[in-house]
């Protein structure tokens, strides 16, 4: 009796199964989205890209550098009148290089940053053909920021009314760090 | 049963075998002789009021002149959980009975800790290397294991820091030659640009 | 256009004409036909697996290649895939495993591709539209089919492979195996025809009803001629065992062990690359279609059927109707059989290899014996009712 | 003359008057059924496995080393690598084991919110293994459902946490970010399209017969090799043991929800067998189902004075009172372990007072559940072999760290 009753469960299971996919078959429309036309929307204050970085807004305080669980931040500024690198608001980024190859994407170089210059963005492509490909210089321009808190944007304002940002272009410029950026 | 019930069974079953019982908030476990350890194991398996069915986990810990050999116990009959250690001899004497006869699953931990830690489980069958390849050189989770240069042409990473390094440094300073800036190579690149560069190459 | 041919070739000698004549009026035709359709069917099979495999898994599937010429710009629902992916298999690197048997491994595709074309030369799209009709047509037809086989088994001989080795073994065991109960279940409309040939056994099915000595007259508008309903419930059950046999012949999903991707890599095709590994798949697509075609003659009456039985008398331009529309029900009706051998692909998860052979030999056999026994019973009853 | 191979699974192996070698099968690493880079040897006889071997290690990351060179919080990224499909889990595990370490106490919200995701990761975890155990029984398209839900998963956590795989979410003594209302209800919503599409692979798969004879009386694992090999997760409760840790051991605020531990009572196949520990896993998604709902419905506000909203975007949200820099005490450790999708997950941390920790083992479920893989794979088919490694359902990340 076994026999018949396999035999049945058989066919009626397969029965359900090519009805099931029949129903696909004439259902209309897709579940996925056609990549190059269509993109998923990325949430702007939570993604994690490729950072986002203003040159001229970091203090050179390494602390995104110590947060990494990888190192692959690599920080270096222009030795101020005393010799030693220069640090604070008057900071001049000569190497600010993150190497893509090791970064986690984890975002724990984001919250130590006290002037908030740095931040995952919602880039994350990032093609290339060497290893030295992945790495980004961002003190030559990089990306530029997308302001996401009132903290940053009140920064800005501040280097706005003390014209600090032409300044450092220009001492960059003198110093022959190449600059990237587009002048605003 | 808490930890302390269950040292305090061991204490009357094995006397001074039993060397120290802690029962911690966050970590009771029972300290226990190396010579009985698997009857200790044993014993936590088979009594009925301890019925320790499942071996964990068995791992060690790097206490510079001596090695723990932590193995923890769950029961889910009594729903009660120890663990037991033991201290290798010493550091270069670094063995420990094997549990792979109480317990099967202590097999691939034992060899797992024999392969990261060096510790020798005497009475296991089949004592290899398991997440390195065989013919790896010493135990790396050893807290006197540095890292390797080089395995098979493939450069180690203390090798790659030092080229990785260079190569940046000479980017750069290329990049400040295109720009107009400081010509000539950097200092750390010496007089030959690739020297130093090629991967494998000890620094 | 034939006479004037005859006439040109008249100067010739006897014995070059002896030889010119059926070469030109028989062989290339026939070749013409058979080769303008295998190809196309091919490719167009592998595309309308990959929609249709999209569409029931709630996708898209390759919808992009299709043509610009100029002002021309069409996506043409990405008919164009096939022929870009054959293409980009042309220029891979042809693979030959060392240590493997170069020779053999060279010519196995090329055996399956020839079995499965070999398959098209006694199907009858239509009426009086064959490149041959063999008095023993079914019998011409399930060896041919068997053919595949050889060539599977040189594959996976000469890869020089495990996995290929495994592949093949299975591939003989199954498809050997299913070829009795295939065999078995296409002797019924024999049975019921009285012939092999394939244009009777089609003929055979616009007579009407024959129920088990019971002869109801039907119009072949209502299909009920068709062998299917013969000997009712009997050719149903055998329809479906000769469906589920040319599936594992084919070596289609479920039975699809010899190249099970997750168990033998790819089985017998995992050295192959490029051209070659893309005619195993021209071939098995083309001997999907020929097998559903098959199907169609034996059970679903071939080119005739409510298309053909309505709209037989009206002419398409040059083209009688009843060849049109003939051809045309045939083309449809093999082609449902088809997709639906698509969709159980994209449904079923596979077989083990015993419990292929113990489907084979524990439910299909008996099954397609029983099958034979009615339909003989049933030819006897309607026979002796007509009182010939 | 035959006889039936020594814990075979009835397949007769012909033993020949005439002279045959064993063949010896090198499955992986690069093998499709593999699930990663296993590698198993096979020794066969035709068609029939007489003894199997896996070897791990392939994609050995030093996990264990890197945690002794980095500080607590900096490991938590390197966590989720451990078991790439259930990242959530695996974070919260490291972060109670921190935690219990460090001597944090949690708010409430936290707690639930910690319930909330490690069971969002435990659904999505496991309609990746029902997929891909499709998948390797040939059965494409439940995979290509799955991966439709797992998707919705994908686009949640993705939302809140910035990452569509390696969340980074759980942080210690708190979480990266506070859902909102929107983002519940969206949550709430991807519960029930699964409820819901969960009876399309109980269609194509579960009570497929087709299926059924693939995946039942495979790979019987009885109750006391279970246990002697320390099997967890869904392989245990398939053998019929009713054991979960997180009813019977709770961890968290575990106890506060109702559930049912669905365990297999042998009415369908054999105790122990492929399709109850697929079957198992499909039984506890909708568990998981309910027990998100729960703590969805309970889930208290955050409370500013334990819990303070973050200044910025950027900052994770913490309780009040966690360090910046965290430091253990010295000699302490801890032994932590969650209920996993593949089993339980367990760290055993060690601290001498300094920044990061002294030790730290990880105790990978799917470590020692392909460890039984040659006991439950004698005699049995090559195809067979698939069947049960794609039902141990284990992933090499955390099996080679």
């Amino acid at each position: 009796m076994s026999y018949f009753k396999e035999l049945w469960d058989g066919i009626r299971t397969t029965a359900q199964g090519l009805r099931l996919t029949g129903g696909y078959l004439t259902k209309k429309g897709v579940y996925t989205i056609q990549y190059p036309e269509e993109t998923l929307p990325i949430d702007k204050v939570t993604h994690r890209g490729i950072h986002e970085y203003d040159v001229d807004r970091c203090i050179s305080c390494e602390n995104c550098a110590k947060a990494c669980p990888v190192d692959c931040i690599y920080i270096e500024s222009a030795p101020d009148e005393k010799g030693k690198p220069s640090k604070g608001k008057a900071a001049i980024m000569t190497r600010f290089d993150i190497d893509y190859s090791k970064c986690l994407f984890c975002g724990l170089c984001v919250p130590p940053c006290p002037s908030e210059c740095i931040q995952l963005g919602e880039r994350y492509s990032l093609p290339g053909h060497t290893r030295d490909d992945m790495v980004v210089h961002f003190h030559e321009g990089g990306y530029p920021i997308q302001e996401k808190t009132e903290h940053a944007k009140s920064m800005i304002a501040e280097f706005r009314t003390e014209n600090l940002y032409e300044k450092k272009r220009k001492e960059r410029a003198d110093r022959g760090i190449p600059t990237l950026r587009p002048a605003e | 049963m808490t930890v302390t019930e269950i040292g305090a069974l061991l204490k009357e079953r094995f006397g001074e075998k039993i060397l120290e019982v802690v029962d911690d908030e966050r970590h009771g476990h029972v300290r226990v002789a190396a010579d009985a350890w698997v009857a200790v194991a044993t014993f936590l398996r088979d009594d009925p009021r301890t019925r320790m069915e499942m071996c964990h986990d068995v791992t060690a810990v790097d206490w510079i002149e001596h090695f723990d050999v932590v193995v923890h116990l769950y029961s889910l009959a009594k729903k009660h959980k120890v663990a037991l250690k033991t201290k290798t001899p010493s550091r270069d004497d670094a063995t420990c009975p094997s549990l792979t006869g109480v317990w099967p699953a202590a097999d691939w931990h034992e060899r797992e800790t024999w392969d990261l830690m060096g510790v020798r489980f005497t009475g296991h069958p089949d004592l290899r290397r398991i997440l390195l390849p065989e013919d790896w050189e010493g135990h790396p989770l050893r807290k006197d294991e540095g890292n390797p240069l080089e395995y098979h042409g493939i450069p180690g990473i203390a090798a790659i820091r030092g080229a990785e390094e260079r190569l940046r440094e000479e980017e750069l300073a290329k990049k400040k030659q295109r720009a107009g800036g400081h010509p000539g190579p950097h200092p750390a690149v010496g007089s030959h640009p690739t020297d130093g560069v090629t991967p494998g190459v000890k620094p | 256009m034939r006479e004037g041919l005859t006439n040109l070739l008249s100067g010739l000698p006897q014995w070059l004409q002896d030889i010119a004549l059926p070469v030109l009026f028989g062989l290339i035709p026939a070749v013409i036909i058979v080769l303008g359709v295998v190809t196309p069917v091919g490719l167009v099979g592998i595309w309308g697996e990959r929609r249709i495999a999209g569409k029931i898994q709630d996708r898209v599937g390759p919808d992009r290649v299709g043509i610009s010429l100029g002002p021309i710009k069409s996506r043409l629902f990405g008919l164009g895939q096939s022929v870009a992916d054959g293409v980009k298999l042309l220029g891979k690197e042809d693979f030959i495993p060392p240590g493997g048997l170069g020779l053999m491994f060279l010519c196995a595709p090329l055996v399956v591709f020839a079995g499965a074309l070999a398959l098209f030369a006694a199907l009858p799209f239509g009426p009086a539209l064959w490149a041959a009709d063999p008095n023993l047509g079914i019998f011409y037809l399930l060896s041919v089919g068997a053919l595949e086989v050889l060539g599977v088994l040189m594959a996976g001989w000469s890869s020089n492979n495990k996995w290929s080795l495994l592949g093949a073994m299975r591939e003989v065991a199954q498809v050997i195996s299913y070829e009795i109960p295939m065999a078995i279940a296409a002797l019924c409309p024999v049975l019921l025809a009285g012939s092999m040939k394939m244009s009777s056994i089609v003929a055979d099915q616009t007579n009407g009803l024959d129920l088990w000595g019971l002869h109801i007259a039907a119009p072949e508008a209502t299909a009920l001629g068709w062998n299917l309903f013969a000997a009712f419930p009997f050719n149903i059950i055998a329809f479906v065992v000769f469906y589920i046999c040319a599936l594992a012949a084919l070596k289609r999903a479920p039975f699809d062990l010899p190249e099970c991707e997750s168990e033998l890599v790819a089985g017998f095709l995992t050295e192959y690359s490029g051209m070659r590994w893309s005619l195993f798949f021209l071939g098995e697509y083309a001997a999907m279609w020929a097998m559903s075609g098959i199907a169609t003659v034996l059970w679903l009456g071939g080119w005739t059927g409510p298309l053909h039985g309505f709209l037989a008398g009206v002419d398409v331009g040059p083209i009688p109707g009843g060849v049109f529309f003939g051809t045309l029900a045939f083309v449809v009706k093999t082609t449902i059989l088809f997709l639906l051998m698509i969709q159980i692909r994209w449904t079923l998860p596979r077989l083990r290899l015993d419990q292929v052979m113990s489907l084979c030999y524990k439910y299909l056999i008996p099954a397609a014996m029983l099958c034979m026994l009615a339909s003989g019973a049933a030819a006897l009853l309607a026979s002796g009712g007509a009182g010939s | 003359m035959s006889a039936t191979h020594p814990g075979s699974g009835g397949y007769i192996v012909p033993t020949r008057d005439v002279a045959s070698e064993e063949l010896v099968l090198n499955m992986g690493p690069q093998h499709p059924a593999t699930h990663g880079v296993l590698r198993v040897a096979v020794k066969t006889d035709g068609e029939v496995v007489l003894d199997c071997e896996p070897m791990v290690g392939n994609i050995h990351r030093c996990k264990e080393k890197i945690a002794e060179n980095v500080t607590y919080v900096q490991f938590m990224p390197y966590t989720d690598r451990l078991d790439y499909l259930a990242a959530m889990n695996n974070e919260e595990c490291y972060a109670r084991a921190a935690e219990k370490l460090l001597g944090l106490k949690l708010p409430e919200r936290i707690e639930y919110l910690r319930v909330i995701f490690a069971e969002a990761g435990r659904i999505s975890s496991h309609l990746m293994s029902i997929g891909t155990y499709g998948l390797d029984v040939g059965a494409i398209t439940p995979f290509l459902y799955c991966f439709r839900e797992r998707e919705e998963a994908n686009h949640l956590f993705e939302k809140i946490s910035g990452g569509r795989m390696l969340y980074h979410y759980m942080r210690i003594g708190g979480v990266a970010r506070d859902p909102d209302d929107a983002w519940i209800q969206r949550l709430l919503q991807f519960l029930d399209q699964v409820e819901e599409k969960m009876d399309e692979y109980n269609t194509l798969m579960t009570w497929n017969k087709l299926f059924q004879e693939r995946t039942m009386n495979i790979g019987v694992l009885s109750r006391e090799k279970a246990l002697a090999f320390g099997i967890t997760g869904p392989a245990l409760r398939a053998s019929g043991i009713d054991w979960d840790c997180r009813r019977d051991d709770p961890y968290g605020i575990y106890d506060r929800f109702k559930w049912e531990v669905p365990v297999a009572d042998g009415k369908h196949g054999t105790l122990g067998d492929c399709w109850n520990r697929h079957y198992i896993r499909a039984l506890e998604m909708k568990q998981s189902i309910s027990i998100v709902r729960q703590a969805i419905d309970k889930m208290p506000k955050a409370n500013p004075d334990e819990l303070p909203p973050p200044e910025s975007p950027h900052k994770p949200f913490l309780a009040k009172g966690v360090p910046r820099s965290l430091q253990a005490p010295k000699g302490a450790e801890v032994y932590v372990r969650s209920e996993n999708p593949r089993g339980e997950l367990a760290f055993y941390m060690v601290s001498d007072g300094g920044k990061s920790p002294y030790r730290v083992k990880v105790r990978g479920p799917s470590f020692c559940n392909i460890a039984l893989l040659p006991e439950v794979t004698r005699g049995y088919l090559l195809s067979d072999l698939v069947a049960i490694i794609g039902s141990i359902d284990i992933v090499l990340g955390e099996v080679d760290r």
